[in-house]
């Protein structure tokens, strides 16, 4: 019996392992799939050498990783798979940041408000004179890196006194149980506790994306009109062992299930067309990013890239 | 012929006995093998100068610093509560246990603290999060949600049982002619036990205290999760930190690609961490040997 | 000096009580956190929890590949580390000679016992998996833990031992007896309560690791079991499945208590309960013997 | 004369094993007693109940009264620090602390909250002194105690006992690892003592007994068998037992 | 008379501290030899270097030679454990093993492997008897040890030293805490052994030493003042601090 080997990012590992079980299911445990958690980085490096057949991966293969795997002479097959939007979100108690914009966003999550922009009353006028506390995942999460990307503009670019938790139930405490809070995290998060959560809707200022503020929900994220707060999720296959039949059956099922998978889990599913040009891409072998191999793009359709990377 | 055959094994079972004590030294080889060669393409990139003089640490940011010592104030501010907590606790508890307890007692209450040593500390990173920290809020309004204090404390009551419990054995081992010798002077138990007793045992002791200390240092799961993951160069308990194992362990299981600097920075990190507390330890040693030897 | 007797006299008995509640506080730690545990997770302990792979559903989903492999991965921890870690402390305690070497040795032991685990997981890496190309299996695993282990064994041993009062070796020695046999009829007996108690420490502490084995490599989703240490055929037992992928208890909690459903919160509550079980047994027979050891002897 | 210590019916045991066996009598306040009889008779066993030593060991158990001035020291309630202050001992193996000979000696005294350094000073000396130790160890007060020889260890243990001027002082065979000159120091020091001790020795030797002590108790299998004055005990016996014991033929 | 021991220029140091000076004599096999002197006159630390006792202290350095039957004890390379086999040891305090008595006195046939029970329980016994403790423990063998009281705990370590059946046994201070009939049969057994074995005794009893050795060697200050027979060095000594000392109040 063979073994389909597949590691990274833990943000992606519920999708993937609602598919693996179905796939056992389905091919009575004929077909071995085991997934491992070492993160997006830590995945890369074991696919990168050839190690595994699949890398699971919250943000597009960065520069570092792409030289990796040519060194490792490792062809990769790109597939988005899911979307994330990530929810912005504050205390219930919180009877004024009814909705935000970007820029406000920006304001408060830059660098240069480090130290400076420390109140409520600092984003916008009008709000209370208090001291304002942030929760989000880890600087060393893709979740962070994408919504610095988003909102600031680079990545990583971000003030750093803010509380980080690598485990977004906690942040869904810290958030729950302090009234001045604001943070951040997977829209999953905010689907499970919305007892204990107030969700703040955002307004990008293009009215291309939905004409004003836009709650994080799973229809907007999928209607693509939840901007620029959604990121989708991918899976890497490696060329050659795409070629493997039980590999091949394996990614075929994926495509197939994904959209239904992923709602399951917690993510919005992509949009219904873009599972049929996934899955020509998967056929065609399209090898590389859609993102050029140079990480997270803010604002991007996924059909629409799709439809340019065939 | 018998004899010689004895011999040949006596000499085959030292040769066992010190190729494990070896191991030790192989081990740490290894930790510095595996170190060492990222470590050193770090400091190519990144001045010793500045990794020891900065007073930030941001390499995961668009604007990087590469200060090491916040890193080491939160480590050293989290060991430092727990041992204001296992210290005085786990050598209360032992004296105790040892020298006032009933067989019964002891029997019972010794495991039974045991097991505070095998909860996972992932348990604990909650326990400090959503238990701790909430009660010291009541206490303490100003404390962050994150802070030191709270992991630090869980950390010390996980720690209790390795100080007590060795250091219970200590004292157990004590001869009981010195307990008499000094009962029969008129000594209270208490005396007997903090006179006596205690630096008779002291060896032991100290060793159960090393073994507590290191493992305030090495620990990981609590300072994660309850801590806040902010390296700042601060010695106040209240506020959110980073320790260097927290900072290792964040980077090694999230979304850093290998092989980048970034990620380098753990390889420093680790081995700044080697290189301080084995120069504590020789401190220690060196201490020990001074102060303690003559009266073993 | 009446009066002070009287006040030392007051202190024993302060000391007495206050010492109790000390020693109680970490047991009332310990009952708030079973307590919380148990009362989240209990409810979902079952048959079907212990026996079910991992899913989606929380309610569906088990612990079983995770549990084998905690068994699994311990068992090879312990029978490395506690011979091992004993043999080292023997060596330095009974045999080495004070030198410069075994000094080394000795501040070498302290420092590595404050070693963050996750290093030692890079060690494993680098070492079992890659260098002595053991891969990313239990053997791997056990021997990662088995490091992390040691330096509190050997400590614990080295205590232990030198407790064990040196007219005994004298006594022995003056036999003619060897080293050897001093120490394994002697000395090692009589120091088996302690060196009992760091076993139970380190090993407490080695189950529950999580990040030196997610970095050798320890899976998450692993839905199959490790080939059977017992087979059918002649000699009945196999050792193949040392070198087969696994999963273990702490990296299964760890996943479930950072998924959003609540459900998953709860079934890392009963993986808990599970782990902590597991180490209350296994903790048990060394409690056992120690007791037993320790009754026989006082000097 | 007073009497210090009343012995009433007193039965030992560890566990089944009967030590003590019906011991009745009694010592008087300020003289020397003498507990003699043949190895595994009892002697250690009883001269520990005196101050409740074998307390300490689980599977002891003592029945009867032992009655020190008036009260008895197995009463429930009994402050066990305060009768253990009165009645100093020097126990059978040598048991020094693994600390400093000065700090050996100064024990005692620091325990009962002296701390004024020069009278440590002057009581460690003059307890040294007493016990034939100061001149070997004047010069090494700090070195370990665990590094002195057998007998200076016993000397040690003795100097320790004396320092604290307790009330009564039990002897278990205090001069065993002595030398002759060493043990007649310690004779001197019993004769010396007794004019404000009482002082009670557990001996081997049959001319110790007869040349320190006052009264002498005689033990066999756990029984007293005879307790006199030790002229009466030595020159006219008034059981068998203790001739034929006295007049072995080692005298 | 064949020579045992020759012990040439021996000097013996802890860390600083000479404790053996320029020792030279030498010691027929076959023969008692008592060693007396003052208490810490560095009569143990003698003895304990006959058999390498003293290489477990580490301050403890050696210089000269010792030879037993012709080849220095000392010598690079000799095999210590055969040298203790051959030199069996008694030592000043009574170390019995945390094990039943009869362990402790099966412990030294059993590492050199015999396993025969009814062998094992015959030397138990025989050996027992002669270390005067068979009627003590006869009923008790499987107990532990450690609950024996101090003079048969004694005897439980002649008991064990002689089980082996060594070549030379080494007694320190043997008999200092055991009654007068106790002391005479161990001396008895000293007048047996040498029959077989050559015997080394330090005692702090001069009797003794007159009674039971053939040579006394006499120690003071780590010094052999006078090494002889034992008529002569109890009769006649040739130098005044011998005669002083043996001739103390004390005999
Ligand atoms: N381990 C040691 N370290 C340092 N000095 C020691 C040690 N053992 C003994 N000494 C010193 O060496 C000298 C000789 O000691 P030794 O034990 O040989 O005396 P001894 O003749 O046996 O006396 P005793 O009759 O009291 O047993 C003494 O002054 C003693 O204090
Ligand atoms: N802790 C103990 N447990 C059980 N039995 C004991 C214990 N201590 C002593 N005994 C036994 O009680 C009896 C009396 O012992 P004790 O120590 O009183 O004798 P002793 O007269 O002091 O003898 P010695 O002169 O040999 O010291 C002995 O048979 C001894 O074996
Ligand atoms: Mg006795
Ligand atoms: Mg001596």
């Amino acid at each position: 019996r063979s073994i389909i080997k597949i590691d990274g990012s833990s943000t992606v590992y519920p999708v993937t392992e609602a598919v693996a079980e179905e796939f056992q299911a389905e091919t009575k445990g004929k077909i071995r799939v085991t997934i491992g958690v070492s993160g997006t980085g830590g995945g890369f490096k074991k696919f990168c050498t050839g190690e595994t057949d699949i890398s699971n991966a919250s943000r597009p293969i960065k520069p570092s990783e792409v030289t990796r795997c040519k060194e490792g002479k490792v062809e990769y097959i790109e597939l988005p798979i899911s979307y994330d939007g990530l929810a912005v979100v504050v205390n219930p108690a919180n009877d004024w940041a009814a909705h935000m914009t970007t820029g406000e966003l920006k304001k408060l999550w830059e660098p240069a408000a480090q130290g400076t922009v420390k109140k409520w009353s600092q984003v916008r006028d009008g709000w209370p004179d208090k001291e304002i506390h942030l929760f989000a995942p880890g600087v060393d999460s893709g979740t962070f890196d994408y919504f610095t990307e988003a909102i600031v503009g680079k990545s990583g670019a971000s003030r750093g006194d803010y509380t980080a938790s690598e485990d977004d139930n906690v942040l869904v405490q810290g958030i729950s149980t302090d009234k001045y809070a604001l943070g951040f995290f997977g829209v999953a998060y905010y689907e499970y506790n919305k007892d204990k959560l107030k969700i703040v809707p955002i307004d990008d200022g293009n009215d291309a994306n939905g004409k004003g503020p836009v709650p994080a929900s799973y229809d907007n994220v999928l209607r693509g009109t939840y901007q620029p707060l959604s990121r989708p999720l991918f899976i890497y296959v490696s060329k050659k062992s795409s070629e493997k039949p039980e590999v091949k059956q394996f990614i075929e099922f994926y495509i197939e299930n994904a959209a239904f998978l992923s709602k399951d889990v917690g993510y919005v599913s992509l949009p219904e067309e873009a599972y049929g040009l996934i899955s020509k891409r998967f056929e065609k072998g399209v090898t590389g990013s859609l993102f050029g191999g140079k990480g997270s793009q803010v604002g991007v359709k996924i059909d629409e890239l799709l439809k340019k990377g065939l | 012929m018998h004899k010689g055959f004895q011999r040949g094994k006596e000499r085959v079972i030292e040769g066992a006995l010190f190729l494990c004590a070896l191991l030790s030294i192989f081990t740490t080889v290894g930790i510095i093998a595996v170190l060492i060669f990222e470590t050193a393409d770090f400091f190519g990139e990144v001045s010793i100068f500045e990794f020891l003089t900065d007073t930030e640490w941001t390499p995961l940011f668009a604007n990087k610093h590469f200060g090491i010592m916040p890193l080491f104030a939160g480590t050293f501010l989290t060991t430092f509560i727990a041992m204001l907590v296992a210290l005085p606790v786990g050598l209360v508890s032992a004296i105790y246990l040892s020298e006032y307890a009933t067989p019964r007692v002891r029997n019972v209450i010794k495991p039974m603290l045991e097991v505070l040593a095998g909860i996972p500390t992932v348990v604990y990173g909650f326990f400090a999060l959503l238990f701790v920290t909430p009660l010291l809020q009541s206490l303490i309004p100003s404390l962050s949600g994150f802070n030191a204090l709270s992991p630090g404390i869980v950390m010390g009551i996980m720690i209790i049982p390795i100080i007590s419990s060795l250091s219970e054995d200590a004292m157990h081992s004590v001869p009981m002619s010195l307990r008499e010798g000094a009962l029969a002077l008129g000594s209270t138990k208490l005396q007997t036990s903090i006179k006596v007793i205690f630096p008779a045992a002291l060896s032991g002791i100290s060793a159960s205290c090393i073994i507590g200390i290191s493992r305030a240092v090495g620990e990981t799961m609590i300072v994660a999760i309850a801590a806040g993951l902010q390296p700042r160069l601060t010695l106040n308990p209240l506020v959110p930190i980073e320790t260097v194992t927290a900072y290792i362990v964040q980077v090694s299981l999230g979304d850093t690609p290998w092989g980048t600097i970034e990620y380098k920075t753990i390889f420093a990190v680790g081995m700044s961490l080697f290189v301080v507390t084995f120069m504590l330890n020789l401190v220690s040693f060196w201490l020990k040997k001074r102060f303690w030897q003559a009266y073993e | 000096m009446a009066n002070k007797t009287n006040i030392n006299v007051l202190w024993d008995k302060i000391f007495k009580v206050s010492g109790l509640i000390v020693t109680l506080l970490g047991l009332v730690v310990l009952a708030v956190l079973l307590i919380d545990i148990f009362s989240e997770g209990f409810s979902r302990l079952s048959w079907d929890f212990i026996t079910h792979y991992p899913s989606r559903h929380p309610e569906r989903a088990g612990i079983l590949s995770s549990l084998v492999g905690t068994i699994w991965v311990m068992a090879i921890t312990a029978a490395l580390a506690i011979p091992i870690g004993v043999m080292a402390a023997i060596y330095l305690e009974e045999y080495a000679k004070k030198s410069w070497l075994t000094n080394l040795i000795e501040i070498n032991i302290a420092n590595l016992a404050g070693v963050p685990s996750v290093i030692y997981g890079l060690l494993g890496l680098g070492v079992f998996v890659n260098f002595l190309a053991l891969e990313r299996s239990i053997i791997a695993g056990g021997a990662t833990l088995a490091l992390l282990a040691l330096p509190i064994i050997i400590m614990s041993t080295r205590e232990a031992l030198r407790a064990v009062p040196p007219s005994i070796r004298e006594a022995s020695l003056a036999l003619g007896a060897s080293r050897w046999q001093t120490v394994s009829t002697m000395v090692l007996p009589a120091a088996i309560p302690g060196i009992l108690t760091g076993v139970i420490l380190s090993l407490s502490r080695a189950i529950g690791e999580t990040a030196p084995l997610i970095v050798v490599g320890a899976l998450t989703y692993i839905p199959f079991l490790p080939e059977s240490p017992i087979t059918g055929e002649f000699p009945f037992i196999s050792l193949a499945g040392l070198k087969d992928p696994f999963s273990v208890l702490p990296i299964q909690i760890f996943n479930w208590v950072s998924r959003p459903q609540h459900g998953f919160i709860v079934n890392a509550a009963a993986a808990i309960i599970v782990l902590l079980t597991i180490t209350f047994m296994m903790n048990a027979v060394a409690v056992w013997l120690r007791h037993k050891y320790q009754k026989k002897i006082r000097w | 004369m007073k009497t210090a210590f009343k012995i009433k019916d007193v039965n030992g045991y560890y566990g089944e094993s009967h030590a003590l066996k019906d011991v009745n009598f009694e010592i008087g306040a300020k003289t020397v007693t003498a507990i003699i009889g043949p190895s595994g008779c009892g002697k250690s066993t009883f001269i520990r109940c005196l101050n409740r030593m074998n307390d300490l060991v689980p599977s002891f158990r003592l029945t009867g009264e032992m009655l020190h001035n008036g009260t008895d020291i197995y009463q429930k309630g009994r402050d066990i620090i305060e009768i253990r202050r009165k009645i100093g001992m020097v126990f059978q193996k040598p048991n020094p602390f693994p600390k400093s000979i000065y700090e050996n000696v100064a024990y005692g005294l620091r325990i009962h909250g002296i701390k004024n350094k020069s009278t440590l000073d002057d009581v460690v000396e003059k307890s040294l002194k007493k016990a034939a130790l100061w001149k070997d160890v004047k010069d090494r007060l700090k070195e370990s105690a665990l590094m002195l020889s057998g007998g200076q260890q016993q000397r040690l243990c003795i100097a320790r006992a004396i320092a604290t001027e307790p009330e009564v002082i039990l002897f278990d065979e205090p001069c065993s690892a002595l030398d002759p000159i060493s043990t007649s120091k310690i004779e001197d020091l019993f004769s010396e003592l007794k004019n404000e001790y009482t002082v009670i020795i557990v001996t081997h030797s049959m001319q110790q007994a007869a040349r320190v002590s006052d009264f002498t108790g005689f033990f066999m299998m756990g029984e007293l068998i005879e307790f006199d004055e030790t002229k009466k005990i030595f020159t006219t016996p008034s059981n068998k037992l203790t001739e034929d014991y006295i007049t072995g033929r080692f005298g």
